[in-house]
């Protein structure tokens, strides 16, 4: 194989494993918290690339045309208002549900998430349609052989490793990243330590949400395109690739999301059957590491005590 | 519960006046079609579910249920053929009901995976599928008689389960999850991928033909006419009765005291004695056939197979039906299905708005019930056994 | 000295029966308050009442003049009140010194932590050489360790103890005993929970006696032991 | 009194996409034959009084089926135009046939919907994907462009048109240089483009639908590839314009039937539909949907609501003028439209190919000669 | 003097934790032995790899003759050896009886054709083995025994206790392994759970206990023998009151300088 066309393969590949793992982990960070399946979180990651959008086109109207500023007022109004749904999200369907059987929480939170995909489909303007996300990355590009080499994917790319060891900082060495880990564990005793639960919850979400905010803005940056159902496929790969990971490991779903994406791109490339069969390829081969690894990548270091 | 000095069984009639009330109930919103009739109707149903709930009507009810499930058992199927006899010329609303009951039984396969053993399955709509695929293509280039391509059907489905047996008993939890997850993903991409079942194109099913009776004509019976669908109706109720009554004794025996015990605490469970693998293989498998036997008899119905009737969303309706009806609790799961199954039908007419109204809605029942509409009592091995 | 706590009357349910009858006890600052009583008689639920995790349904808790009755739990810690919960209830899978930690989560400064955890250290060498262990992985005494060096890595005005020697050899248990009178010695006040009524005893400076949820008698230490009903039921 | 009020009562039934991915097409489809029912119903000569019944088959065979019974299975509804999506049309026509509902097709284009069976009851307005195919190729041979790279979605749709497309162009010396099957819901190609790239074809075909080829569209252009995006019917939409913005610009796309708003009754058509203020444009179908339910209502009016005599009616529907053009059913109760409109993408919107600067040569698609 | 069960050269690490170091230990048929010593010195894990939940890194265990070293748990419960956990692990949410049964495992016939069809018999098995599970928890509670279906979850904690030791004696074992059972009880209700299970053993003659305790009034009272562990290894053996007046059993555990 050409050499350019392999370090192209690689680099898609490290732009979808990038958002894949940027998915993964949040899927990660409520498995963390709670304890939950969050199945919504998919259609989190489309509503906040569709707020984005939103904000641009208004943006755009009101006569602003510098593109760091576009960019950098998009990024705050989805993370934000993201972050505000998240908390909405934990506070009156999560919190509520504490005590049923754990799965409700899925079933809450996959209608949550019809709810979401419906909403933009029916009420933002044409909504059923893909729309177009501007590109206001710088877009130049060297080529080298057929590999062709973009400035802004490789910004995005940068920009999803810093949030990833941000995070990853947040939850291992800082306080709150201790209390949400406790909360976890056992919320009653957490609290007797003087967390506030409630507030670490509505925390933990809101950081979730604002990173699926994160992904679908990236994601609409990347294929310049996006649509009510982006976030559906990404939502299953997501918790696929957090759970290959090993669930509450950051590491793992990172691990995960790459590990997700290289598994299409050799199922679409290397592989001598036609590429649709890709997913088939992907999926079969997560069935077979769940009998070899059933705890996936990175095992939970505690193995149950009697 | 049994009480001390407590020797009367509770009496049936709570039930029979629920049940009463039920069909009517059912009959009304399966015969209106004017979406403000609907809308009045659901929240009629609602509203009198809450005020019997609040009057405590709701208690002698579910005693009556528990006490004398055998009997009420009968007066249940007695009236699912008053509702069908009703609709009798009314192929769609038989069509519907049909499905009610498939759907039923494969939820009950479910129930024994997941409410009883433990074991999640995300893949029920694809081992519906499996089914529904093996009736497709039997009644297409076989002559095996249709009842035999049922149970083919389900013996497939377990088959092809069992393919998963390695993954589904090493992992828990969301772990096991996904194995499943993914298994649901890969066999509707690999259905429609692959040409030689139909592709994304899917392929016809030819009706159901017992001992030489067509299921795809209407019958007369003097001057009365049936839909062809009181048939099915009929070949459905049976399977549905015969999968209900499985699984009330399969919980009601020391085999669903062994999955529970397994569900509830695998180490405790295998420091007496237990041995989870094959309980859990046991679960896995007959769940899967359950659910395998519905799909294919729905392949028939439905007359027709196609990949994108086997997807990830459609195995989360499944759970849903088993969440919202109290999993584990088979007289739940009935209750869920005619709402997850009728409801957004009814809803037709609202048209582009009916998921979003139907997810609201869902989540509303949830926050109001998290433990589900039914939730499963403690065991009894006896309906009404008194120590 | 503050640490002073007033029950008043308190009425608590988990679902419907009542668990805890119209209770009515006061923790007097600077003291070892115990509180006995047999299985399932309310002590937990009484301690729970107090921290608000089971908020009582009618009577009042004022711990130094502030009504603490309705507050969220994390505001009664922050009032100066920790706990050290019945059945250890450790963190399983965040290790011995994140554990210790979490004790001081409301300690803002990050000194006084460290200095904390050095004591603690000292107090029971086990837990410095198991820092890193999970906590979920120790034996169960070697939990209970923990558990209450989390309760002491925030300097409380009171501190609530459930049931602490439960499951702790002999040796620890009497060691227990005295950190518990070291904690007093340092001027904080002990609301203490136990089965071991004679080494409680031998500690406390008063004490009550809790039956189906209601206080049945209460005296010093010494008349309490002395007392006939407590030394049939106990001592047998 | 008020003779509209005296009028009898006929329902009529629409079935397409409500929800899902081409939800856009149905809610055109259905705004249109909504249209059709309610001009209908404003014109004093008409003898009854149509009321519309709709029903969602969420683009799902089994779905489709489903609402097919229940429509096909309630005696008051006369007659039906039916199904965007080939999947459910070809999945119901069985339904149809038993039922004896008599439907028009207002947007499938798989061949076998009609031509499979012979059945009474099914008629299409629309035309089969394989005329589309000859009329594409054709145009890709002129241009001179002769390697040619497919994607087209697995669904009977796409792979359809990846047969016809490969059948006509080979016929024409041009040669398929790779064939990429890609599942509706993916979002990412860039693995199938980078393989396209190496392959370095002059023109990207793709047999699918809008959402799929606005993205397959963006990433071509994220990845370098420079080659012409030729499209089907499938993107013969407003939402694929929307979804790109200027690069649309180029994009090749086909679709039976003269071009609605050239002729009479097409001008006509926009005027009352954009009079009505839906949310939704027509799409590219509405115009065939709005056809068909009106050559129901035509036949109403006609032969009174019976669906046998409806059936019989609709058999001889030849050069029948409609806003779509003459409409001639051949015995399968296909519409024999010869007439292919060739679509380019100019400045944001669909141009014919004969009126563009492309065909003048004022423009150049990207390596035309 | 027959070994029923025979540790040799035990050996169980977790990491660098020795938590048993080369263990040997016999017990008696028939006699109650008190497993006892400082926290963290390895009891709870002697048992776990007796009944196979923990593997051992070096040594044998044999049990009434037959080597059960790696055999798995299910294995070792059908051998005839019964536990309770240091901390409850009853499912909450089946009833008394339920959780009663999930010990008597091996008595109860598994065949699915049984279950499923036969249900007369089933009944008739039912109904014996509500008889056992009712006759022994009274002998624990009677008033629990009028409550064999009412689930676990509402019980306090002593009660729950006695259902555990009752799930565990049900299946009538040969050996009975107890992680600390009086934990938490007052001295008066540690001296009636004593009691009750002295009872139960009148009935299941030959029955072998090792208990494992905190409580010294109880090892002193109820066991022949006991024996001392520390960071794994035995540092004594012997009836309670030549044990309790070892030096090292006293420096390490009992704290009597
Ligand atoms: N979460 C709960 N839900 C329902 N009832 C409960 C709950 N917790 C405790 N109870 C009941 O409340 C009563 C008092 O329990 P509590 O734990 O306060 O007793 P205690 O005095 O602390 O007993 P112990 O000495 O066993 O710790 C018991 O009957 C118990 O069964
Ligand atoms: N699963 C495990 N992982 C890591 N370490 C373990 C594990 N189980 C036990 N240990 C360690 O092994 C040692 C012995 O533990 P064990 O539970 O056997 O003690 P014990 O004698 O029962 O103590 P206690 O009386 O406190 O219950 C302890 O130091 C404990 O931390
Ligand atoms: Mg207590
Ligand atoms: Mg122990």
């Amino acid at each position: 194989m050409d050499l350019g066309v392999l370090a192209q393969y690689i680099m898609n590949g490290l732009m979808l494993g990038m958002m894949y793992a940027l998915v993964a982990v949040g899927f990660t960070l409520f498995f963390g918290v709670l304890d939950i399946i969050k199945f919504s979180h998919g259609d989190v990651v489309t509503v906040g690339a569709f707020a984005a959008l939103a904000t641009f086109v208004s943006l755009r109207s009101a006569g602003i045309v510098s593109s760091p500023l576009l960019l950098l007022v998009m990024v705050t109004v989805a993370l934000v208002a993201m972050a505000a749904l998240g908390m909405l999200i934990a506070r009156y369907l999560v919190l509520p549900l504490r005590t049923a059987p754990a799965l409700n929480t899925l079933l809450i939170t996959l209608m949550l998430g019809t709810v979401l995909r419906e909403s933009v489909r029916l009420f933002y303007p044409q909504g059923a349609n893909p729309k177009p996300f501007p590109a206001l990355l710088p877009s130049s590009s060297i080529n080298i052989g057929q590999f062709n080499l973009r400035l802004d994917n490789a910004i995005m790319l940068a920009a999803g490793v810093l949030v990833i060891v941000g995070l990853q900082f947040l939850l291992n060495r800082t306080k709150l990243g201790l209390a949400i880990r406790a909360v976890a564990q056992d919320e009653e005793t957490a609290r007797t330590m003087g967390i506030n639960f409630t507030a670490i919850v509505l925390v933990t979400f809101a950081i979730g949400s604002a990173l699926a905010a994160f992904a679908g803005i990236m994601n609409g940056l990347y294929y310049n395109e996006i649509n009510f159902g982006m976030g559906l496929y990404l939502g299953v790969i997501g918790f696929a690739a957090a759970i290959i990971g090993g669930l509450g490991s950051i590491y793992g779903a990172i691990l995960g999301g790459f590990l997700f994406a290289a598994l299409q791109t050799i199922g679409a490339v290397a592989l001598p059957f036609a590429s649709a069969y890709k997913d088939v390829f992907a999926f079969t081969v997560i069935i077979m590491f769940m009998a070899w690894r059933p705890t996936g990548l990175i095992q939970e270091k505690i193995s149950e005590r009697v | 519960m049994a009480q001390a000095g407590q020797t009367s069984r509770a009496s049936l009639l709570p039930g029979i006046a629920a049940l009463v009330l039920a069909t009517g109930y059912l009959i009304a919103l399966l015969a209106v079609e004017k979406q403000p009739l609907i809308i009045g109707l659901l929240a009629f149903g609602i509203a009198a579910v809450l005020a019997a709930n609040w009057f405590g009507w709701l208690d002698p009810v579910s005693r009556s249920f528990a006490d004398r499930e055998d009997r009420l058992g009968c007066f249940a199927i007695l009236a699912a053929f008053v509702v069908a006899v009703f609709f009798r010329e009314d192929h769609f609303v038989l069509l519907l009901f049909v499905t009610v009951l498939l759907y039923v039984v494969a939820t009950l396969g479910l129930n024994i995976q997941f409410g009883y053993a433990g074991v999640l399955n995300f893949a029920g709509a694809s081992f519906f599928g499996i089914g529904a695929y093996t009736s497709a293509v039997l009644n297409t280039y076989t002559a095996i008689p249709h009842l035999l391509v049922l149970l083919i059907g389900g013996l497939l489905a377990a088959l092809i389960g069992s393919l998963l047996l390695l993954p589904v008993l090493r992992t828990r939890g969301h772990y096991a999850a996904l194995v499943t997850i993914a298994f649901a993903l890969l066999l509707k991409t690999f259905l429609e991928v692959n040409d030689v079942l139909g592709g994304p194109q899917g392929m016809q099913v030819k009706p159901m033909n017992l001992f030489g009776w067509s299921f795809n004509d209407n019958i007369h019976i003097g001057s009365v006419e049936l839909s062809f669908y009181f048939s099915y109706f009929v070949v459905s109720m049976v399977l549905l009765v015969g999968a209900f009554i499985l699984v009330r004794r399969l919980e009601r025996s020391w085999i669903g005291l062994n999955l529970d015990a397994l569900r509830l605490d695998e180490t405790a469970a295998s420091c007496f004695g237990l041995d989870i693998a094959r309980w859990k293989i046991t679960a896995f498998l007959i769940g899967n056939f359950l659910i395998g036997i519905a799909g294919a008899l729905f392949g028939m119905v439905g007359s027709f197979v196609a990949p994108n009737n086997y997807t990830f969303a459609d195995s989360l309706i499944l759970v849903s039906i088993l969440l919202l009806g109290g999993i584990g609790n088979p007289w739940g799961l009935v209750v869920a299905t005619f709402i997850v199954v009728v409801v957004p039908e009814k809803l037709q007419t609202i048209q582009e708005y009916r998921f979003l109204l139907y997810s609201v809605l869902v989540i509303a029942v949830l926050l109001f019930r998290p433990e589900g509409l039914l939730p499963r009592p403690v065991r009894s091995y006896f309906p009404g056994w008194r120590p | 000295m503050t640490g002073r706590l007033d029950i008043d009357n308190v009425t608590t349910a988990y679902d419907k029966a009542d668990v805890l009858d119209g209770v009515s006890l006061t923790i007097e600052p600077g003291r070892i308050t115990c509180l006995l009583g047999s299985n399932g008689s309310g002590k937990t639920t009484l301690i729970r009442s107090i921290l608000g995790l089971t908020p009582p349904r009618a009577g009042r808790i004022v711990f130094d003049g502030a009504d603490i009755t309705a507050l969220p739990t994390h505001k009664v810690i922050a009032a100066g009140i920790a706990c050290i919960p019945e059945g250890r209830k450790v963190f399983p899978k965040l290790s011995v010194e994140e554990n210790l930690r979490l004790g001081a989560y409301q300690e803002p400064s990050e000194d006084v932590t460290q200095e904390r955890m050095t004591e603690i250290y000292r107090l029971f060498p086990r837990l410095r050489e198991r820092r890193m262990q999970l906590a979920g992985t120790m034996s169960g005494g070697e939990q209970a360790m923990v558990s209450i060096g989390r309760g002491l890595m925030r300097a409380p005005k009171l501190l609530l103890i459930d049931e602490p020697s439960l499951g702790l050899s002999p040796l620890f248990v009497k060691e227990n005993f005295n950190i518990i009178r070291q904690i007093k010695e340092r001027g904080i006040t002990v609301f203490l929970v136990e089965q071991n009524v004679h080494q409680t005893l031998a500690i406390a400076d008063y004490g009550f006696v809790l039956s189906k949820g209601k206080v049945v008698m209460q005296g010093t230490a010494d008349e309490l032991s002395k007392t006939k009903e407590v030394h049939e039921a106990y001592f047998g | 009194a008020n003779p509209a009020l005296a009028k009898d009562k006929v329902k009529v039934g629409f079935i397409g996409p409500l929800t899902g991915g081409v939800s856009v097409n149905g809610l055109g489809g259905r705004n249109s034959a909504d249209l059709a029912v309610k001009l209908r119903n404003a014109d004093p000569k008409a003898k009854y009084e149509y009321e519309l019944v709709v029903l969602d088959d969420e683009c799902k065979p089994n779905v489709a089926v489903q609402v097919a019974t229940k429509m096909a299975a309630d005696k008051d509804i006369i007659g039906a135009a039916t199904h965007y999506c080939s999947s459910t049309a070809i999945a119901t026509v069985d339904v149809y046939h038993k039922f004896g509902l008599p439907v028009v097709v207002w947007g499938a284009v798989l061949p076998d919907i009609t031509y499979r069976n012979k059945y009474a009851e099914v008629h299409r307005v629309n035309g089969t994907m394989i005329n589309q195919n000859d009329a594409n190729a054709e145009l890709i041979s002129k241009l001179g462009y002769k390697n040619v790279a497919v994607i087209h979605d697995t669904t009977d749709y796409g792979k359809g048109h990846n047969e016809y497309f490969t059948k006509a162009l080979t016929k024409l010396g041009g040669k398929v240089v790779g064939a990429f099957g890609v599942t509706a819901d993916q979002q990412d190609f860039t693995a199938e483009l980078t393989q396209i790239k190496a392959l370095n074809p002059e023109v990207i075909y793709f047999g699918g639908l809008t959402p799929i080829g606005v993205r397959i569209r963006a990433q071509m252009d994220k990845l370098g590839i420079k080659a012409v995006f030729d499209g089907t019917s499938g993107i013969v939409s407003d939402a694929y314009i929307q979804g790109l913005g200027p690069l649309a610009e180029g994009s090749l796309a086909f679709r039976e039937g003269a071009p609605t708003e050239k002729l009479p009754g097409g001008k006509f058509f926009m005027e009352k539909y954009t009079a009505q203020k839906y949310d939704n444009p027509p799409e590219a179908y509405g115009a065939f949907s709005y056809a068909a339910m009106d050559l129901i209502l035509d036949s109403i009016e006609k032969v009174g609501p019976d669906r046998k005599k409806i059936i019989a009616d609709l058999a001889d529907v030849k050069e029948r003028d409609s806003i779509v053009g003459k409409i001639t059913f051949d015995d399968h109760g296909q519409n024999t439209v010869a007439v292919i409109t060739k679509y380019v993408i100019q400045d944001g919107k669909f141009v014919e190919w004969e009126d563009s600067e492309y065909a003048s040569g004022k423009r150049k698609l990207p390596g035309q000669k | 003097m027959t070994a029923l069960l025979q540790a040799r050269g035990l050996t169980r690490k977790f990491g660098g934790v020795v938590a048993l170091d080369r263990l040997d230990l016999d017990v008696v048929a028939g006699e109650i032995l008190g497993l006892i010593g400082p926290n963290g010195s390895g009891k709870t894990t002697f048992f776990n790899v007796v009944t196979g939940i923990y593997g051992a890194h070096e040594g044998h265990i044999s049990f009434d003759g037959a080597d059960i070293t790696k055999a798995s748990s299910r294995a070792v419960y059908h051998a005839g050896i019964s536990r309770t956990f240091q901390r409850s692990r009853l499912s909450l949410p089946l009833s008394i009886f339920d959780n009663i049964m999930i010990g008597n495992h091996k008595r109860l016939n598994q065949g699915l054709w049984f279950n499923l069809m036969r249900r007369g018999d089933f009944k008739r098995e039912f109904e014996a083995n509500y008889r056992a599970a009712r006759a022994l928890v009274e002998v624990f509670e009677p008033q629990l025994a009028e409550r064999l279906f009412e689930p676990v979850a509402g019980l306090p904690m002593i009660d729950r206790r006695r259902i555990e030791i009752c799930r565990a004696l049900i299946s009538q074992p040969k050996l009975l392994l107890l992680d600390e059972p009086s934990a938490g009880m007052t001295h008066d209700e540690t001296k009636e759970l004593m009691d009750d299970i002295l009872q139960v053993r009148e009935f299941n003659k030959g029955l072998t206990i090792i208990i494992v305790e905190h409580e010294m009034g109880v090892i002193e009272r109820i066991t022949d023998r006991c024996a001392v562990l520390n960071f794994g290894r035995k540092i004594a053996e012997g009836p309670y009151r030549q044990v309790a007046a070892d030096r090292q059993v006293q420096e390490a555990y009992l704290g009597v300088a």
